[in-house]
């Protein structure tokens, strides 16, 4: 198979689909709406189905029961979209369902409801935030397997540059290892011998009135804790002698890599790192690089909302600082000055002086 | 090597299509390639640009550029934007036929193409954009002739066949608008498509 | 013949010669034990919605979809697959359900709180997609997982926890009559109510179960059951007064009958 | 002294039941009376009368699953006090 | 005005009327329930209303309706429904509209919720979170006074045991510093004048068609980051020379004070500090009383979240344990065995011993 | 007595002695500049509706409560209070507002996607209780503002950008008829539908848009006005070819009408 | 040559115009149509004619409030080649 | 001062309503009072406690207790999650009608109250909480029996006022049941009301 060049959401829902992705359903919101689009357009062709839901709270409960059947399923939208969903994704991993969505976001507010979610108890889903269209087709395959494998619910973390831009990509199918059958999975069949299915948020099975629940949040906790051993994910370069470490990620890390790699041309000390999962978060991986450096610094398109994990990695070992910032646009889409070399070389220049810069 | 290519223009003038040909093109020939749209406005009119980066190895640059290696000029307004990027030794393609201002910017190569005047003797004003592309890539060697027809071909909607034939011709007659390897941008090693 | 005390002994199986028309519960029912309450018209609905899966042979390919509300409880021995889906929200989930499983026979249980309360909106655009599946509605006019409090189907006059003396219009306004609601959207197939205030309407229940399974069997779209049942302890009614202010009070507004069949 | 016929009968799982009541209106021949007497759960429960046609309509009415209901082959006779 | 007894829910709906809330809405939801029940008995009283709302979206819809014109309102469910609200409550957030809500959680599991929020983009909502029905009494006025003072919404973070403990209190109308009047509120009265009002979460105002979305968003952070400063609580107990600091907040804390006071009394050299506000969180108050002990240990009921926070404020200064953990009833209602002074002891002491307490 | 060229001159107010009928914008109107495609028959909606709460004199009380679709760009120049919702939350928000305002006039301005897609259960619930509110839908059948998908208020064989061919009611389900689901609830108080496809309908529309608030002036209960409005973009017609499509695609399912009037 | 009566007429900001026609049908009398120049933004808009009854339908339908109406305190008269 | 007393018994028996009223006497005294029922199951029958804790300056018990200074059991039934928690030195008031058990707990002082019987004789066995609660009243001194006959009467919802008279003879017969000042609470400071 030849490379070919595609639309971001196009690349990342047809990447879906040759992960196995059968089901989707989603309602349209800015820089969401191609990715819906596609699925409509595609999964019909693999005798897949695509729902254009009523609303997003019926996105996310049509993808809850194609998943309990055992098939691959999405969903997605903008953070704002996610925002009505959190009841669900809440509960979605208590019932231990592997849905994987996207949120194609307008910038990067969203850090904290991917990484903490907003809805209700102690859950965690699986964050990966690819930096470009190519990485995305990856990750997005790798999610499906990820959210087998752990049972989890995964989302991809994308926005508007991610979503529009165009990039040859090649996508075929990946290999990854086998996965248990979902013998878990409702088709109605074992109804009527004593041993029919109940997929439950709250890990209740039939007969079992007794529910134990601490033991049912601490299974779950044990697990979140093995997907932050097994899963964290990152990439670094020029650690070696920086004198100064940039963590960012997704679209912005695009542009912090490539001025990290001029500036590093020029000889200047600066490294970089990118959490490619945002949770699990490579604290280790940050903690060791910050180590050999006098100072890390944080770019985020927010307030400073990562800021906080890279000080959970860093405890102290070497000064934090935020590199910014709010960037927006008037359609309030999240483009904005931070996606320039110019502006982002200007903020690490601060940095490298000692200087924060204000959101 | 990777090469920043901006297109600029206003609502209207191809410049989305002219761009996507290029992009596909280049694709098509084994290139790595990387473009974005952007338009500045919701009406008619407004600016329109779009940025193709255009690579033989893995891309570095993001999609928003701050330096440009080439620029593709359809219309001088916005062109203001773009003249502070313009990296030393730019090519800039200018559609001489409505480009009404001064290129402001040292060290640039600048060709004038009259695009527009080319295709609407070709019957076809819609179609300068194809003359102004195909003018680039005969100068640069970006693109093949040939790759630029294919994908013009495969890029239009199925409702707006009839144009193709036009368009073909424009980006015949902007290929040979321009001395051909005026600025060679590839170096000598092919990339294996 | 027997003699003796009137009362006979019923704590066993007869020792006479006799066919047992009847076992204590249903076959798709694990137990017959369970925590609702004293008179509640729940379980009986369940009975003869198990009942009609049951006959008609579709025990092994039926999945439902569970609101949340009283009947919750009966998740741990329905025996049929089970998906338990947020309060609300089950008519998508059994949506999905449905696309991926054409061959299941996808039902909701779903309380009135739960669904025209919470989640009328997924209910109605299901019905107006003509989705494929079968929604049983369990009406008994109040939350009565959580109280008692009104809902959106709790009749003028009905008692509930924050309307002590009867609904009152003016202040809470009128309920909406789901059926009526549900029936007049081209998407949907069948369309019922019926109430399980006495014997002779709870084997009607079951008819009208089977005719709605029968219409998601037969791809004709979305089918849909609505059945009143009490809830005296929500109601503030005394637990044998249960059924009659069903069929008086309830039923005198959501009024029995087919209001659709295609 | 009066012969009643019993043309079925039940067996009543009185442990489980909440008292409720609702078998006792539904059986048309009114053999079922609630016991003066309470179960485990502290409730009264339903007592059967000779009379009992079988109907089921008791165990249709049952919210817990309390009845299971037999038609005898030949009919049974009781003799009652009227 | 004597003291009377009260139950939790009640005594925070009386203290809300009597901070001047005319209006309420909610949606019933166990152990949020009586809250609303209260609001509907009582605010007709005062000529305020209370609606139980069909949905806890549409209960969210309601105040903010009613909070556009002026008024105090307020609504509130547990975390679960508040999963349900999060779009309104970062866009209310926005709109800088002065909600508080309650969350009569379960349990301590919806303290990222609380803190972070599971909206999209940034934003903050000061979260108090009492200790006991007098604190909650008091702190319900002051989270009326803290909406309007910084247009900012705040939850009111309590739980099962809060919502259902009786306790003598005292309930008048507390007295704060006066406020800035509410000129921006709708009330009619100026349409056709050109100076009509637009109550928006994009800080659009009339004929203001370049919104300059960064600006919004800077002002926004600069407010958060005033409230930051301003308005961390915190209780603390028995610093002075404790070896160990155990952190815990709401109700659980109540539980740790009990046991702590016992073991001071003991001799046994263990401390105690108590975020009042969980944002903003007290990180000054808890980094200094870091530096005079040996180890800061977490008790939170939930599998670990509050503890980013203090590890957050400690940085590495102190090594920092958790002591744990979940504790459900069958219900899920969230009272469970750390709701002891036994447990709790145990856990402190398995701290003291240097052993973390598994969640 | 003039002469020469057939082309008047437009470009001023005329200099003979004439009587302005009427003025570019509506006095509640900021100004005339929106960013709305060519065509769009939303902005003739809000210049009905707005006149129509002058003409009521309720300028100085009228407080709107806005949804999220390409309306939403109007609000930069409406000149009556207004609060902005979420998308589909406007009829809570109105409730809210209103309670808070018995006297204001308060009305919802909502697009079909904002109101029979996600807000479906607002509208609804917000009728049933009889609230004393005016809800406005401008129905034009898409998802205006992200690129005109249907919704479910397209009519089958509308084109849209996921229907191009036209909704298939097969693979798509029906529409909902809101109006006709709201006229049956017995909150209602005044249930009507109108359209902005020609000039008379435009007319009839302020009419209909008065007793709406009118109704709500009563202290009726709720009001609901259905404004069918063209969007050549979200269908991909012609811009001209607009009000006719709309006529006769739109119209010819959602029929105009007043539904309910008490 | 014939005279056409004008009782009324039109004020239109044709800059604002944004061609969508929507103006032309419903004039009754036919006294308007599309331009061939084409304004900043690039669109045809609406020419009076002779003939003006100022009958609002104009106004009432344009998307872009372009239109003001005016009625003459005496109809003008125009004469104009048919 | 803080005395942790709870109720216990099973349902129907009057736990709550004697707890709520013995809460809300000491209210009415002016002392700090918490107090919070649990209900151990959905059916009538299960286990119902109740925990009160009255002082005389602000609270620091949280509402579970793990021990308890005073224990007023209805039943025996659910009695072994109670004994451990006994303080030494606790009072514990034991409806001995029904009361079928050892109390396994040392050092604890033990008042056996016919409860259910007097209240039985006073023709209202479901008043034998009210009996129980004023018998330690008078033995403890923790509230007045003036106050008891207060809050029972305020307690009862307007449909139960027939059971008022009832319940005042039950808790005034409570109250001559034992020796007043067995076991005197409070310290001679009085708390201001
Ligand atoms: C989002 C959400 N809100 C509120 C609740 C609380 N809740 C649980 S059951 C219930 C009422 C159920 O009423 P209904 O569906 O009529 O069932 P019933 O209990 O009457 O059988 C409510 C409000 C919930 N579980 N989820
Ligand atoms: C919760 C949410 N989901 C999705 C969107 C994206 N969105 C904005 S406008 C719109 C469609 C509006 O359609 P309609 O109300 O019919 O108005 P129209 O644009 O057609 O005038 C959508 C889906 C949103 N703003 N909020
Ligand atoms: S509250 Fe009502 S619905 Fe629930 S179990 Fe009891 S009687 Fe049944
Ligand atoms: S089976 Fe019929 S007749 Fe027999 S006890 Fe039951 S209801 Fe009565
Ligand atoms: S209906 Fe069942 S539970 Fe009710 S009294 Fe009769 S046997 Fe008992
Ligand atoms: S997309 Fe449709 S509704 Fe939106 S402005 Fe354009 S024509 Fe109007
Ligand atoms: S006012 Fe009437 S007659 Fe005059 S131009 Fe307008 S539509 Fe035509
Ligand atoms: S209706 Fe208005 S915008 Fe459309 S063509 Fe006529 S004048 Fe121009
Ligand atoms: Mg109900
Ligand atoms: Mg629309």
């Amino acid at each position: 198979m030849t490379r070919v060049l595609m639309e971001g959401s196009e690349a990342m829902a047809k990447a879906a689909i040759a992960a196995g992705c059968r089901f989707f359903s989603g309602y349209p919101m800015t820089p969401f709406t191609e990715t819906l689009e596609y699925f409509g357009k595609h999964l019909p062709d693999v005798g897949g189905v695509s729902i254009n839901a009523e609303s997003e709270l019926e996105a996310i409960g049509m993808a809850w029961g194609a998943l309990a059947t055992g098939a691959r399923a999405a969903t997605g939208s903008t953070g704002q979209g996610l925002a009505l969903m959190q009841e669900s994704l809440s509960e979605i991993t208590r019932a231990e369902l592997p849905l994987v969505y996207f949120n194609m976001a307008r910038g990067q507010g969203d850090y904290y409801q991917a990484t903490r979610g907003g809805g209700h108890g102690d859950y965690r889903n699986i964050v990966l935030a690819p930096i470009d269209v190519n990485e995305a087709v990856e990750l997005t395959q790798l999610a499906f397997y990820l959210a087998d494998l752990w049972r989890n619910p995964v989302q991809i973390y994308g926005d508007y540059l991610l979503a529009h831009t165009n990039e040859t990509v090649e996508i075929s199918t990946m290999e990854f290892p086998p996965l248990p059958p979902k013998d878990w999975a409702v088709d109605g069949s074992l109804g009527g011998t004593g041993k029919s299915r109940n997929i439950n948020p709250i890990g209740m099975s039939k007969l079992k009135h007794e529910i134990e629940p601490e033991a049912f949040w601490r299974r779950l906790h044990v697990k979140h804790k093995e997907i932050e051993q097994a899963e964290a994910r990152y990439e670094e370069e020029f650690l070696e002698g920086a004198e100064m470490l940039v963590v960012a990620f997704g679209t912005v890390a695009r542009f912090v890599r490539y001025v990290v790699r001029e500036m590093r041309s020029e000889g200047i000390a600066v490294g970089y790192i990118r959490p490619i999962t945002l949770w699990p978060f490579p604290y280790e991986a940050i903690s060791n690089a910050a180590q050999n450096t006098q100072k890390v610094a944080v770019l985020e398109q927010n307030g400073g909302q990562m800021i906080d994990d890279v000080r959970l990695a860093v405890l102290g070992s070497a000064p934090v600082v935020a590199l910014g910032g709010f960037s927006s646009d008037e359609a309030g889409f999240g483009i904005g000055p931070i996606h320039g070399t110019d502006n982002i070389r200007d903020r690490i220049e601060h940095g490298l002086a000692g200087q924060e810069v204000m959101p | 090597m990777e090469l920043e290519i901006m297109l600029t223009g206003i609502g209207g003038q191809g410049v989305q299509l002219g761009a996507q040909v290029l992009a596909q093109a280049a694709a098509l020939e084994g290139r790595e390639v990387m473009y974005l749209g952007t338009y500045g406005g919701t009406m008619r009119g407004g600016n329109t640009d779009s940025t193709i980066v255009i690579a033989d190895s893995a891309i570095s640059t993001p999609p928003m550029v701050s330096k440009i290696g080439a620029a593709l000029a359809m219309h001088h307004e916005f062109w203001r934007d773009i003249e502070g990027k313009l990296r030393p030794g730019a090519s800039v393609v200018l559609n001489s036929t409505v480009f009404e201002r001064e290129v402001d910017a040292e060290g640039v190569n600048i060709y004038q193409v009259p695009a527009t005047e080319i295709a609407t003797e070709l019957g076809s004003p819609v179609s300068a954009s194809m003359v102004l592309i195909a003018a680039y890539a005969s100068l640069s060697g970006i693109v093949k002739l040939e790759s630029l027809i294919q994908e013009m071909t495969q890029s239009l909607p199925s409702y707006r066949q009839q144009h193709v034939q036009l368009n073909e011709r424009a980006l015949r007659a902007g290929y040979q608008a321009l001395d051909a390897n005026l600025a060679p941008c590839w170096s000598q090693t092919e990339v294996a498509p | 013949m027997s003699s003796g005390s009137d009362i006979l002994q019923t704590d066993a199986p007869p020792s006479q010669p006799a066919e047992k028309l009847c076992a204590f519960k249903p076959d798709l029912l694990l137990s017959e034990d369970h925590h609702l309450c004293p008179g509640c018209g729940e379980p009986i609905a369940v009975r003869m919605m198990l009942e009609a899966i049951k006959e008609l042979e579709c025990s092994r390919r039926a999945v439902g979809v569970i609101g949340i509300g009283c009947y919750t409880a009966l998740t741990g021995i329905i025996d049929t697959d089970l998906v338990q889906a947020l309060h609300g929200r089950a008519p998508s989930v059994a949506t999905g359900t449905k696309r991926m499983l054409p061959n299941g026979l996808v039902y909701t249980l779903q309380g009135d709180g739960d669904m025209v309360n919470e989640g009328l909106q997924e209910v109605i655009h299901s019905a107006a997609r003509g989705e494929n599946i079968t929604c049983i509605l369990l009406n008994n006019g109040v939350f009565g997982e959580t109280g008692g409090h009104m809902t959106a189907s709790t009749v003028v006059g009905q008692r509930t926890k924050n309307t002590i003396d009867g609904r009152d219009a003016k202040e809470h306004g009128q309920p909406i009559l789901i059926s009526e609601m549900l029936a007049q959207l081209s998407g949907t197939a069948y369309v019922a109510r019926c109430g399980v205030f006495n014997a002779s309407q709870t084997v009607h229940t079951k008819r009208i179960l089977r005719k709605a399974f029968q219409t998601q069997l037969d791809g004709k779209g979305f089918s849909f059951v609505e059945i009143l049942t009490m809830c005296p302890t929500g109601w503030f009614v005394p637990v044998p007064e249960g059924p009659d202010y069903l069929e008086n009070v309830l039923g005198s507004v959501h009024k029995l009958g087919e209001l659709k069949c295609e | 002294m009066t012969q009643i016929k019993s043309r079925g009968t039940v067996n009543i799982a009185t442990e489980r039941c909440k008292g409720c009541e609702l078998c006792i209106p539904v059986c048309k021949p009114e053999v079922l009376r609630m016991s003066t007497n309470r179960n485990k759960l502290g409730m009264r429960y339903p007592e059967l009368l000779p009379g009992c046609t079988g109907c089921t309509a008791c165990l249709l009415m049952c919210p817990d699953f309390c009845f299971e209901v037999y038609r005898y082959q030949e009919p049974i006779l009781h003799e009652v006090d009227v």
